[in-house]
């Protein structure tokens, strides 16, 4: 008790020295690059060449409001054999040490997703310094740097353009999936599942590529466009899904929030009529039968008629129920030929019921686990909807039809 | 000096809670996940009722020698020369169990916030604060829980309640898949680290001021903190799976990563982890105190005071070889450490318990009583 | 607990040197003429003492004097209730009484003098002091007695409301420089014969009277006589301000929080006593004493009771949350803006790392300098005369806040976060807390710069031991919450429960007589149509 | 280098600030005790501060225990 003041003062002199000697992970707002959007791209045989879309503040906010001269962003790159290697090369070109704690989105190109994207993979989930939240995208048919380099108007930096576009069209479009790197490494990891990253394609005129005109068009020349599914096998990429395909996968995972489902007319094959899914309830469920799983999906959507083309009476339950049962041919179709491709063509399980036969009986699991893939192609995938149209918003009948009385 | 501090039972119950999340918040979903699997929480729930045997264990020892510290049993049963090498060798495993701590800590902080900083220099700071407190004495370590106990309680629980959206109830699923074998032999290392350490707290348990209801403020705090484990073992494995669990080796930390409050809020884990140092700090701090004591009171010293400053200046460099790296550090905690722990957690209290009991038996009428 | 604070200063040897020198008489003589004497000489011949000699009695047969300090002792009373009975009396029924008894300073004192405060002494000591202090003093040739006439009356300034702590509902006087107004104010609100007070008189030279005031029966007994043994042991020559007391008699002076608390105001002392607190006045200075005092006591106006509960709650709540700006604001910033950047979001990230662009220091000096400017503002406003002091922040405030910036010495985030700062400090209603958490801020930078969060929270924690740790008069400092006290905690930091909830006396101060308010009893009307 | 001035400096202080009142107390024992861990902990700290390596303590247990 004497001395504790003695003490304190020791102990607080052992603490200034350190507190002067310290500052060894300190770095300054103004030292770092924050890096918004990354891109990987394979370069020669073996190397990779990785691109960093880095922010330059001043541009983006600052005492000009963001009319100044500068691009809102730069793009360094380097190619090198791993990313950690290569990112610290990356200080070669640029004056601060690029920060990755901001990312947004992270771009593979199609090549590389094709050999695999183990090598990268570990440090992004090893480091400290990387989030957990951020996009993953493969860019279909380009290299990812090029998508990289488009200016964007409505957001400043190419990087949140790229990052809402996803939000958004993952939840009201059903084509997309917003795959963060989190269900990336879970879905490679898992031996029940695979895993699927969106795509996204460059359209338009290339020469438009790095220029600012393109910003500055009302129509711009040259568009990111997300669209599609890229199907992983491991963490190879094995191929695409198209639209339809796409957008059955997204059913069965319930991915979707909302999306619209176009139907033809029962009378008229060309005129169209959409509904607009509001709810989506989805149950997968497992049985097995004869020591053998098989795969029961019932998928009840709620919906309503938000274009109707046709000359229907909506008044009548007949005609809203014939629009549920279109519903749900088109939504099981749309399923079924997901599930066909995937069985078939890729064979690679991205809906999970590895998982699912796993929960529901672990000792078959055991003894499937190592070709899951190869088991899967075999399984009975029976699916049921049951669509229901609430409302039609305000008018009963369709225009065409008020037009003709 | 330092017997006549007292702390009351319901400080006691919160230090002991602390003492038992400290370290193991961050590292036993992981221990546990790596064998169990999905059935970690199962796992956890076997270790708690093995811990609260052990409390029991404890707290008859406790009431057996009432006012005495186990160094003091230790003395008295086994005599002077016998108890005192007993006694250094109980001093030697608080040592090593601080150290343990003090590394966790450090390699938990280099790992996940400060790659940069030498983990000396996270070392020195912790060390500076424990060794003024432990300085303070325990009543004022008592305080001090009383002062952050409700934060850090409060802040698990929004914690917990911030995953809840992140639930993903069939990670749980299939329940006992491979049998309870994996899941036994997944609790004994749980068992080992913060339950066996208890003994340690028989050196503080005379402090307490009312000995009934110390007894009931060791179970509580037990089932307190081992409740906590448990939750955070579960949600681990409900948010992450149990795959990432295991893997992961904070899976704790790993899990506050997956906290977001809107587009505002988010990577809020340094603030969860924050929670994490106090509660370590806690731990540290406690067994700082107990080494120190231990050592007091092994030789018996008149205070322990003047020995907290060397203490400090030893345990650092002891921190940095104890072990090359984490996977040793992990690998020792599964193996090597339940059995270290067993010696000192079980088996020296179960015969300490015997030696008295028969003792009381024999010889209670002829001797009236053994202290100087 | 031992107060090591009870030092001996080193003047010690002065006042004995001074004493050596003037006092030569320990008694008063019987002579006259050698008292006067005695008098002139040990006060320097002063020319504001005043020596009036006067012959009594019916054949003016008692030489007499009468002596005073102009200035001190009121001169009016002096002319009117001593001195003028005293001459005018001779026809009177003075020569037979006096003829009957020998004693006629007896006789003075108990039929001439319509004065209320009449003392007789042998010392000498005494009388001087008397006289130093605006007594009249009447001394006869032939007696070795005098008496002591209380004629105190000196200017003084008038009741006004304090200025240290000011609010919006609730009583507007301050305590003033004289005791004795101090003591009446107490009074004035508890009318209770339990309401006592001591008296002592501390300081070699000064001769201070320090006054201790509690409420038998509900304070500690043990505090009682813990303050008055820790007034009792102060030796020094002085006593100048409540301040040297606070000093002299707190537990452990090695902390930068007060342990005792001090107030301007009668309704704070006058609450405190309730709680069962002791309350020390000082004579010459309107700050009160009031021990023991918690942590959280420092966090609470008066007006926090005459408030609704629930709205003092609610600014309670404020406070407790501008307290925990007011240390760690410029601390959490540099720490996140040098160490956790990715929990910025990345707009506001964006924004910061522009306005940071071309700014020559690191944030932690750029955040000490603009501290460091703030503090030197604030103590000029305080010290300059208060016309200029105006200027001078207003001068500050744009120097700092536009020029800075636009010369791009600092950020303008960083003078965001240090004007916050500035004003959550002033929240604090006690001024030496505030004090306490300004130090401490700079502390807190030191370590986020260094550490990150994680410094902080070892700051914070060393911090919180160091509270713990500390006692006044054997209260813990953190009281109700560590240790803990449910029951206590109705009235903390961050809580003030309505006073029909508030049923106890807080167990800091006091241990018999808890009960506060009946329970049982409904003082609250039920409201009309209920039921 | 500098570390191992600093390991000096800071313990020389302890020694100056502990071990005065201990021998003004005349508390042997304890100063024999102090010492003891003071001199073991400043060496420890010199020798890993120089980088030689050390083996762990923990080898010795797991030794005893046999594994």
């Amino acid at each position: 008790m004497v001395d504790t003041k003695r003490l304190i003062k020791i102990l607080m002199f052992i603490l200034c020295t350190i507190i002067i000697v310290g500052c060894w992970n300190r770095r300054e707002l103004n030292d770092l690059a924050v890096s918004v959007a990354m891109g990987i791209d394979k370069q020669g045989e073996k190397q990779i060449l990785l691109s960093d879309q880095v922010l330059i503040p001043e541009a983006i906010s600052g005492k000009e409001g963001g009319t100044s001269t500068i691009a809102p962003v730069v793009l360094f790159q380097t190619s090198g054999y791993g990313i950690q290697e290569t990112a610290r090369k990356m200080t070669k070109r640029s004056t601060r040490k690029i920060y990755v704690g901001q990312l947004q989105i992270l771009i593979f190109g199609e090549e590389f997703a094709k050999e695999g994207l183990a090598k990268v993979l570990d440090h992004i989930t090893r480091d400290h310094e990387y989030r957990r939240d951020f996009y993953v995208a493969v860019a279909r048919g380009s290299k990812a740097q090029d998508i990289l380099k488009v200016f964007t108007a409505l957001e400043k930096t190419p990087a949140t353009k790229l990052k809402s576009a996803l939000d958004v069209s993952s939840k009201v479009w059903g084509e997309t999936s917003a795959i963060k790197i989190d269900d990336l490494v879970s879905a490679i990891i898992s031996k029940g599942k695979e895993a699927v990253v969106t795509g996204i394609t460059l359209e338009g005129d290339r020469k438009f590529i790095n220029k600012k005109q393109n910003a500055e068009k009302i129509s711009a020349p040259v568009k990111q466009i997300y669209s599609n599914l890229a199907v992983f096998k491991k963490d190879k990429l094995v191929g695409w899904l198209n639209e339809q395909e796409s957008i059955g996968y997204n059913y069965i995972q319930k991915n979707i929030k909302s999306t619209s489902v176009l139907l033809s007319c029962p009378k008229d094959n060309n005129k169209k009529i959409t509904v607009e899914l509001l709810n989506l309830k989805n149950e997968t469920k497992v049985v097995m039968k004869n020591g053998k799983p098989v795969i029961h999906l019932n998928i009840k959507t709620e919906g309503v008629i938000s274009d109707a083309q046709c000359s229907m009476d909506f008044t009548k339950p007949f005609s809203i129920s014939q629009v549920e049962q279109l519903t749900n041919n088109k939504i099981q179709k749309s399923i079924l030929l997901s599930v066909n491709t995937l069985q078939h063509k890729y064979k690679s399980d991205i809906f999970g019921f590895g998982e699912e036969v796993e929960r529901k009986s672990p000792e078959y699991w055991e003894h499937v686990k190592n070709n899951w893939n190869e088991v899967f192609s075999g399984i009975p995938v029976h699916v049921q909807v049951k669509s229901k149209v609430r409302q039609m918003y305000k008018t009963s009948k369709s225009f065409l039809e008020r037009m003709e009385e | 000096m330092a017997k006549k501090e007292k702390i009351e039972s319901t400080q006691f119950r919160k230090l002991i809670s602390l003492y038992i999340i400290g370290t193991s918040i961050l590292l036993i979903p992981s221990i546990l996940a790596s064998e169990a699997k999905q059935d970690a929480w199962f796992s956890a729930i076997i270790g708690m009722s093995a811990g609260l045997l052990l409390v029991w264990l404890y707290h008859t020892l406790g009431s057996f020698f009432p006012g005495k510290t186990l160094v003091e049993c230790n003395k008295e049963i086994f005599g002077k020369w016998l108890g005192t090498l007993l006694s250094f060798l109980m001093f030697m495993f608080s040592l090593i169990l601080t150290t343990l701590v003090l590394r966790n800590l450090g390699d938990f902080l280099t790992s996940s916030m400060f790659p940069e900083t030498p983990i000396s220099a996270i070392h020195i700071v912790y060390l500076c604060i424990v060794a003024i407190g432990a300085r303070y004495g325990i009543s004022n370590i008592a305080r001090t829980s009383d002062l952050f106990s409700p934060w850090i309680f409060s802040l698990f629980f929004i914690f917990v309640l911030l995953l809840i959206p992140k639930f993903e109830w069939k990670h749980i699923q299939p329940i006992l898949a491979k049998g309870v074998t994996p899941v036994l032999h997944s609790s004994i290392p749980y068992i080992g680290f913060p339950f066996l350490e208890l003994v340690l707290l028989l050196m503080i348990f005379p402090c307490v001021e009312n000995p009934k209801k110390a007894g009931k403020a060791f179970f509580t705090g037990t089932l307190i903190g081992a409740f906590v484990l448990f939750t955070i073992t579960l949600i681990s494995i409900f948010v992450l799976g149990a795959e990432s669990t295991a893997s992961n080796i904070y899976a704790s930390f790993e899990l506050a990563k997956k906290i977001e409050i809107g587009e505002f809020i988010q990577r809020v884990e340094v603030i969860i982890a924050l929670i994490w140092f106090i509660t370590i700090f806690f731990k540290l701090i406690i067994c700082f105190y107990i080494t120190v004591f231990c050592l007091s009171q092994t030789l018996n010293l008149s205070d322990y005071r003047p020995l907290t400053l060397p203490m400090a200046m030893l345990l650092l460099p002891l921190s940095i070889i104890i072990s090359p790296n984490i996977s040793y550090l992990i690998s020792f905690d599964t193996t090597v450490w339940p059995l270290y722990a067993l010696t000192f957690g079980l088996v020296l209290p179960l015969i300490l318990l015997g030696v008295a009991f028969m003792k009381k038996k024999f010889f209670s009428k002829n001797r009236p009583s053994q202290a100087e | 607990m031992k107060t090591k604070s009870l030092r001996k200063t080193k003047r010690t040897q002065i006042s004995t040197t001074h004493k050596d020198v003037n006092h030569q008489a320990l008694y008063i003589s019987t002579k006259l003429q050698e008292n006067i004497q005695n008098i002139t000489k040990s006060l320097g011949q002063s020319p504001d003492i005043i020596v009036r000699e006067c012959r009594l009695g019916r054949q003016n047969q008692i030489q007499a004097a009468i002596i005073y300090t102009t200035g001190l002792a009121d001169t009016k009373l002096v002319n009117k209730f001593i001195i003028e009975p005293l001459l005018t009396n001779h026809q009177n029924d003075f020569f037979e009484i006096q003829s009957k008894h020998e004693d006629s300073l007896h006789v003075i004192k108990q039929l001439l003098l319509p004065v209320g405060g009449i003392q007789e002494t042998m010392n000498f000591d005494t009388v001087l002091t008397k006289i130093l202090s605006g007594d009249t003093v009447l001394l006869c040739q032939g007696y070795d007695r005098c008496l002591l006439i209380a004629s105190k009356g000196w200017k003084q300034r008038g009741i006004e409301e304090p200025t240290s702590q000011t609010v919006i509902r609730g009583p507007k006087e301050g305590f003033t420089e004289n005791i004795a107004t101090n003591i009446a104010m107490i009074r004035r609100k508890i009318k209770d014969s339990n309401l006592w007070l001591e008296s002592f008189q501390v300081g070699r030279v000064t001769k201070t009277s320090v006054s201790i005031m509690y409420v038998n029966g509900i304070a500690k007994e043990k505090v009682v006589n813990e303050v008055r043994d820790r007034i009792k042991r102060i030796d020094i020559d002085g006593i100048l301000e409540s301040g040297y007391i606070e000093e002299l008699i707190q537990d452990k002076t090695f902390t930068l929080f007060p342990t005792i608390y001090n107030t301007e105001r009668p309704d704070v002392i006058a609450g405190g006593l309730l709680e069962g607190r002791v309350a020390i006045l000082v004579d010459g200075t309107p700050f009160v004493l009031l021990v023991p005092a918690i942590f959280t006591q420092f966090f609470q106006s008066a007006e926090d009771y005459y408030q609704r509960s629930d709205i003092s709650t609610l600014l309670r709540v404020l406070r407790y949350f501008s307290l925990i700006i007011s240390m760690l604001g410029p601390a959490f910033y540099i720490a996140i803006t040098t160490f956790h950047q990715d929990m910025l979001p990345p707009q506001l990230l964006i924004s910061l790392s522009a306005q940071r662009e071309g700014i020559p220091f690191p944030a932690f000096v750029e955040a000490f300098l603009m501290e460091l400017t703030f503090e030197l503002l604030r103590e000029a406003g305080t010290r300059l005369p208060r016309a200029v002091g105006q200027t001078i922040s207003i001068v500050g405030a744009l120097v700092i806040g536009q020029a800075a910036i636009q010369a791009g010495i600092v950020s303008p985030a960083m003078v965001i976060v240090v004007s916050i700062t500035a004003i959550a400090s002033f929240t604090i209603p006690s001024y030496n807390m505030a004090i306490a958490f300004r130090i401490l801020r700079f502390a807190m930078m030191t370590l986020a710069a260094s550490f990150g969060l994680f410094g902080i929270v070892a700051g914070f924690i060393l911090h919180i031991q160091n509270v713990c740790h500390l006692h006044s008069f054997g209260v813990p400092y953190m009281y109700p919450f560590g240790p803990n006290n449910t029951e206590d905690k109705k009235d903390t930091l961050y809580l003030r429960v309505p006073w029909w909830k508030m049923t106890k006396r807080p167990k800091t101060a006091s241990e018999k007589n808890v009960i506060r308010e009946n329970g049982t009893s409904v003082s609250k009307p039920e409201p009309e149509g209920s039921g | 280098m500098w570390s191992v001035i600093i390991i000096l400096v800071i313990s020389i202080l302890i020694t100056v600030f502990e071990g005065r009142t201990l021998l003004k107390e005349k508390k042997w024992k304890e100063l024999c005790t102090f010492s003891v861990l003071l001199l073991a902990g400043c060496i420890l700290n010199i020798v890993v501060s120089i980088g030689i390596e050390v083996p762990t303590p923990l080898e010795w247990i797991r030794m005893i225990y046999g594994l």
